[in-house]
């Protein structure tokens, strides 16, 4: 098994899954020569006939994904930063949302749209923000995000053979983050959250680079408090099951999402417990988020995203 | 490209049958027998027949949405029972009663309308690089308005498909209105299809009440499409006899069209035109096209008595959630 | 004092800050003819030059808003359904949100982005779609929406008068909605609740449509239970005060919202509830809205859509 | 429109301050001094230069994003030390370090840049909506790339502009590449000027290496749009010696470009062609050049100590909250 980092678990998904189903195929811009590592060597390998490149024309180069799914071709569509999406986004949300179903629920739509997201970069909100719950909050596609290189090359697999439209944004954060990923063919199913700790007294809701501080801050309060950490991995759908079976045993709840206040997945999480789980509740489920402010470039986002800090004092407050 | 008779025949009877059903679906519509809009096609049929007729089942085509692209679909052959049941709510809709106006055909690679005027240029490059990719020869007919050119969609489409030499062709329905809006406000130029020149993509501007001349200019961007030869710009114009949309006012910028004006308009109805045209030369008799028009009241009663006869599709929640995601 | 509809009442906010102030002008596609009655006239008063139709070119004509606002006008662009906001949505949300802050704090954009949007008319989706959520997720913009003739006048001309972006949807159930509008210069001030009917049993929280069917459900209740209605009016910036106030004394809320359950606005206050106001609850916050899907067009979308039978339902239910 | 010596002698101090400016950022960069990335502008300030060097302040320019607009802002009269500072993290940044790579000037009606390529044209369809409405002959100089033109966008400004004669200069930057992508993969024709053809707009091709070509151009277009006579497109021929974006690797298509095609680039560069020009015409003499370059040292100087005496940002989460919403 080799250890790999994040994007070269995601080269491996695309590498396997267009050498084992010739109707893969990669749409983006400047992916065959690559702007982030994650298309790497896949030109050389497929060819320009099946990574290709676009003019900087996001809904044309959308088209190209979503005229050849119709087709029965699987593409995925790379949309460099997770906020190129918005330009196209009547495409990527309303329409390719309602595909399937308005239509009668005849005809697939089997499509990945990926792009690079997070704060980090110190690049601003255009380059910086979050899709997950935009997406999440648009029925008819499929969102799911790896926290570690093993999701990673599994879920991006399991979204190409999914019929169904599926975002798959990837944090830049996590880049760079190493693990172990088997060289098999298997599969993350999306809509399975994973259960990363086992703790009684609180449990922490938590992906990307907020699971990887979650986690930290787990180890750190380790005897003070008892924490589980739960990894959604994906919001649609959403595994509301191994959440409230976590919640059962431990009556409080953080999470912890990179998207904003408003609006974002962790607003609808609660509301879920809210009404799913309320009696399970012996605190009031906290959320440590964005602020609702455009994300800010340079030093400024480490001031306002979720930190280990924000979610240690979020423990202690569900806790007190 | 010279017609033969056989091939004006079929021109002649899908003209006929997208008559009939376009005043059926005008006058159920002022029945309030038609769920949501219709966006009468009178004096605007010709260019849908023409650019439809002689495709083949596995060319793909994106209907004008004028008249609801019922003049296109007809022509390609698909049975338009299945989209009144869907327009009027039924079960046995082409959508399973889901869409109102929307409809898929997905076996007659019609897949899809969206309500976004422009929304079929990008998949059009998608399903022109699908094409290419296969190499069968399969084509794509785009339809739309003139309107529809004002989006940067568009443009990127023309871009795409010039650049890639896609089997496309951009099928332009000038009827010199967008709802209210006059062309001569909202395009610099006399045709839409000088943004073809930009792009170095052939064009041709025909007269688009002459089903005829409209359907030599398909054919020609059909077979050059066919060839690998990629896209041609064809640019209809044609003519917006009655208002943009049922119930809503018939401006020309914000003053009404008169009457007279409308009644001009019909003069050049391309069905008069082309029945001149057919009994001219010969191509059909008198009774011929007696018989066509009868056929044709039959099927829109078939067609009407379908729908009427189904079921309003009434399914639970549960089932329609459990119908969101393909298995 | 007239009785007006609901877009004789925009008309009127129109046609009143157009004459105040010569920086005022509309953009749209079609709105000196007219789709919808709310421009009516206005053309004949103003001039093509302040009712300025553009082709359907949706990033174009929100770019004349959007230029024409840095430039120190104030106008309001009509995107005629709301689903159509999403063309441009890249500008609409992300460059628009992140203008003032972003760059400093320093210009302001005053402009308003206005459309008709909802259920009722059995167009499907892309033109029945919400849109009041997904502006609320993005921030830098304030949304706020009518539910009354009166609301609709002073709304709209505190909306113009904003020195931010404001989008304005209203919902066409309303459009012929009758209600007394005074002849004077009054606004709406965006942010404040209106407590429509006191009551101590249950709160709900209901907009537009969904207002009357809450009024309604509330006086049907009459005798049984004690309903109090609260129009949020405005959901960026929300009144959490009002809310609050009335949960201190009902214990219980039913939150009303025409758009999806996921990441829609009624998960936002229920989330914001379950944080500020927990300990005030005597039973979970219920949401009543669209279920995940598409909205489907035909009868169908009377199967999914917010009703009075689904609100006296969760009042039942929160009241068990 | 030839240009006299005073306007030479100030096209070129301003491209001696931005070639010393541009190799301020690649250092500061390269440094680790720099917030966010950089996209190196060598051999492609020229076009820059001539855009911006003789608008007036009350113009509207819209920077291309190469070289992150300092060229440009700097012929405009704009203190890039404002601009580096908030590139920088710091308090005093034109956009108080909340930015990045983002600025704005709104007084000098450099009002933005939004990350996404192409943003560009809609705000200047409404800056030239306001400018004609105005009738003050106020211009909209919107610089960008060739790639910029695949958005979609970029044709609906260019319809608009034309459909209401708006006073807009599209000042297209053509460095044949966008990323990694070459242009003749990119764009059917030989110039991207041809879209314009489309609209019935005027177009000039010239020599963006040639600053005072492309300043005749400016000038030209400027005029014209001053007047009142509407748009115009100037497509300046440029290059791009360096990688896309500091960190990405150099590629065409997907192979490194080599180091004898930069070297051959480089032996156009602008500066060393303008230097030639203005001394073989008198315009300057090399004792005044190099005083130019002392000048621009000492700038350099100056903008790099403010920002790095400036203070990081530090706000509370509190204060960026009341700063989101205008009062
Ligand atoms: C994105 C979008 N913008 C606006 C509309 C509203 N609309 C519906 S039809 C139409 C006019 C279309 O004009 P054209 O393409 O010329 O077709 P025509 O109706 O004249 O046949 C408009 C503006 C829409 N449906 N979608
Ligand atoms: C909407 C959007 N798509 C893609 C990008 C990524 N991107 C940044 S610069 C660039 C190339 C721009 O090319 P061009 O306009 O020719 O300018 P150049 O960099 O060549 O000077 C691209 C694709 C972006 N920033 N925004
Ligand atoms: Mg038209
Ligand atoms: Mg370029």
């Amino acid at each position: 098994m080799a250890e790999l980092t994040l994007v070269e678990a995601i080269n491996r998904a695309y590498a396997e899954e267009l050498r084992r189903d010739d109707s893969v195929f990669l749409v983006g811009q400047d992916i065959r020569g690559g702007i982030f590592p994650h298309t790497m060597g896949l030109v050389q390998e497929f060819g320009p006939e099946r990574i290709v490149d676009t003019p900087i024309a996001e809904s044309g180069m959308y088209g190209v994904a979503f005229g050849a799914a119709q087709e029965g071709f699987r593409p995925v569509v790379d949309f460099m930063f997770g906020g190129f999406s918005y330009v196209t986004f009547a495409e990527a949300s309303v329409t390719t949302g309602q595909y399937y179903f308005l239509h009668g629920s005849q005809h697939p739509l089997p499509l990945v749209i990926t792009a690079a997201v997070g704060t980090g970069m110190r690049l601003a909100n255009d380059h910086a923000m979050s899709i997950h719950g935009t997406f999440a909050h648009h029925p008819g596609i499929k969102v799911a995000m790896p926290s570690t290189p093993y999701d990673a090359k599994g879920m991006m697999k399991a979204a190409i053979r999914d019929n169904n439209p599926v975002v798959i944004p990837w944090h830049m954060g996590l880049m760079q983050e190493r693990g172990e990923v088997p060289e098999d063919d298997y599969i993350v199913p999306l809509g399975k959250a994973a259960v990363k700790r086992q703790g009684s007294d609180v449990t922490i809701l938590a992906n990307s680079v907020q699971l990887k501080h979650a986690l930290a801050v787990a180890a750190k309060l380790e005897g003070e408090f008892d924490v589980e950490v739960i990894d959604p991995r994906s919001f649609v759908p959403f595994d509301m099951e191994t959440l409230l079976t976590s919640l059962a045993k431990t009556s409080r709840l953080v999470i912890v999402d990179e998207d904003w206040e408003s609006g974002g997945f962790a607003a609808t999480v609660s509301a879920r417990v809210m009404e799913q789980g309320f009696d399970l509740l012996d605190a009031p489920v906290i959320r440590v988020t964005l602020p609702n402010l455009p994300v800010p470039g340079g030093y400024m986002e480490e001031y306002i995203a979720p930190n280990p800090a924000k979610i240690e004092a979020a423990i202690r407050q569900v806790c007190a | 490209m010279n017609l033969n008779k056989q091939q004006m025949r079929i021109l002649y009877r899908n003209l006929v049958r997208a008559d009939h059903l376009n005043r059926m679906m005008y006058q159920r519509m002022l029945q309030g027998k038609l769920i949501g809009f219709y966006h009468p096609s009178d004096g605007a049929i010709a260019p849908g027949v023409a650019a439809a007729s002689f495709l083949n089942k596995d060319d793909n085509l994106s209907p004008h949405h004028r008249g609801h692209g019922i003049t296109h679909m007809l022509s390609k052959g698909i049975d338009i029972k299945y989209y009144l049941a869907e327009h009027t709510g039924k079960d046995t809709g082409c959508c399973g009663g889901r869409s109102a106006f929307h409809f898929s055909f997905p076996e007659h690679k019609v897949y899809m309308m969206s309500g976004f005027i422009g929304y079929n240029f990008a998949p059009s490059v998608g399903w022109g690089w699908a094409a290419k990719r296969r190499n069968l020869g399969q084509v794509v007919m785009n339809c739309s308005g003139d309107g529809s050119y004002g989006q940067g969609r568009a443009h990127e489409a023309l871009l795409m498909a010039t650049n890639w030499q896609l089997p496309i062709i951009f099928y332009c329905e000038n009827n010199g209105m967008a709802i209210h809006s006059e062309i001569s406000e909202m395009h610099p130029t006399e045709d839409v299809s000088s943004l073809a020149q930009g792009y170095g993509m052939p064009a041709m501007v025909i007269d688009g009440q002459d089903v005829f001349a409209c359907a030599e200019a398909a054919l020609a961007a059909i077979e050059h499409a066919r060839k690998g030869k990629g896209p041609t710009f064809v640019e209809a114009k044609t003519l917006r006899i009655k208002e943009h949309d049922m119930g809503t006012p018939d401006l020309r910028g914000w003053e009404a069209r008169s009457e007279e004006e409308k009644l001009a308009l019909m003069q050049r109805d391309p069905l008069v035109l082309a029945t001149t045209r057919v009994l001219a030369e010969g191509v059909l008799k008198q009774d011929a096209i007696d018989q066509l028009h009868e056929e044709a009241s039959r099927e829109v009663q078939e067609i009407e008595d379908f729908a009427d006869s189904s079921k309003i599709a009434r399914p639970s929640e549960e089932q329609l959630l459990a119908a969101a995601f393909a298995p």
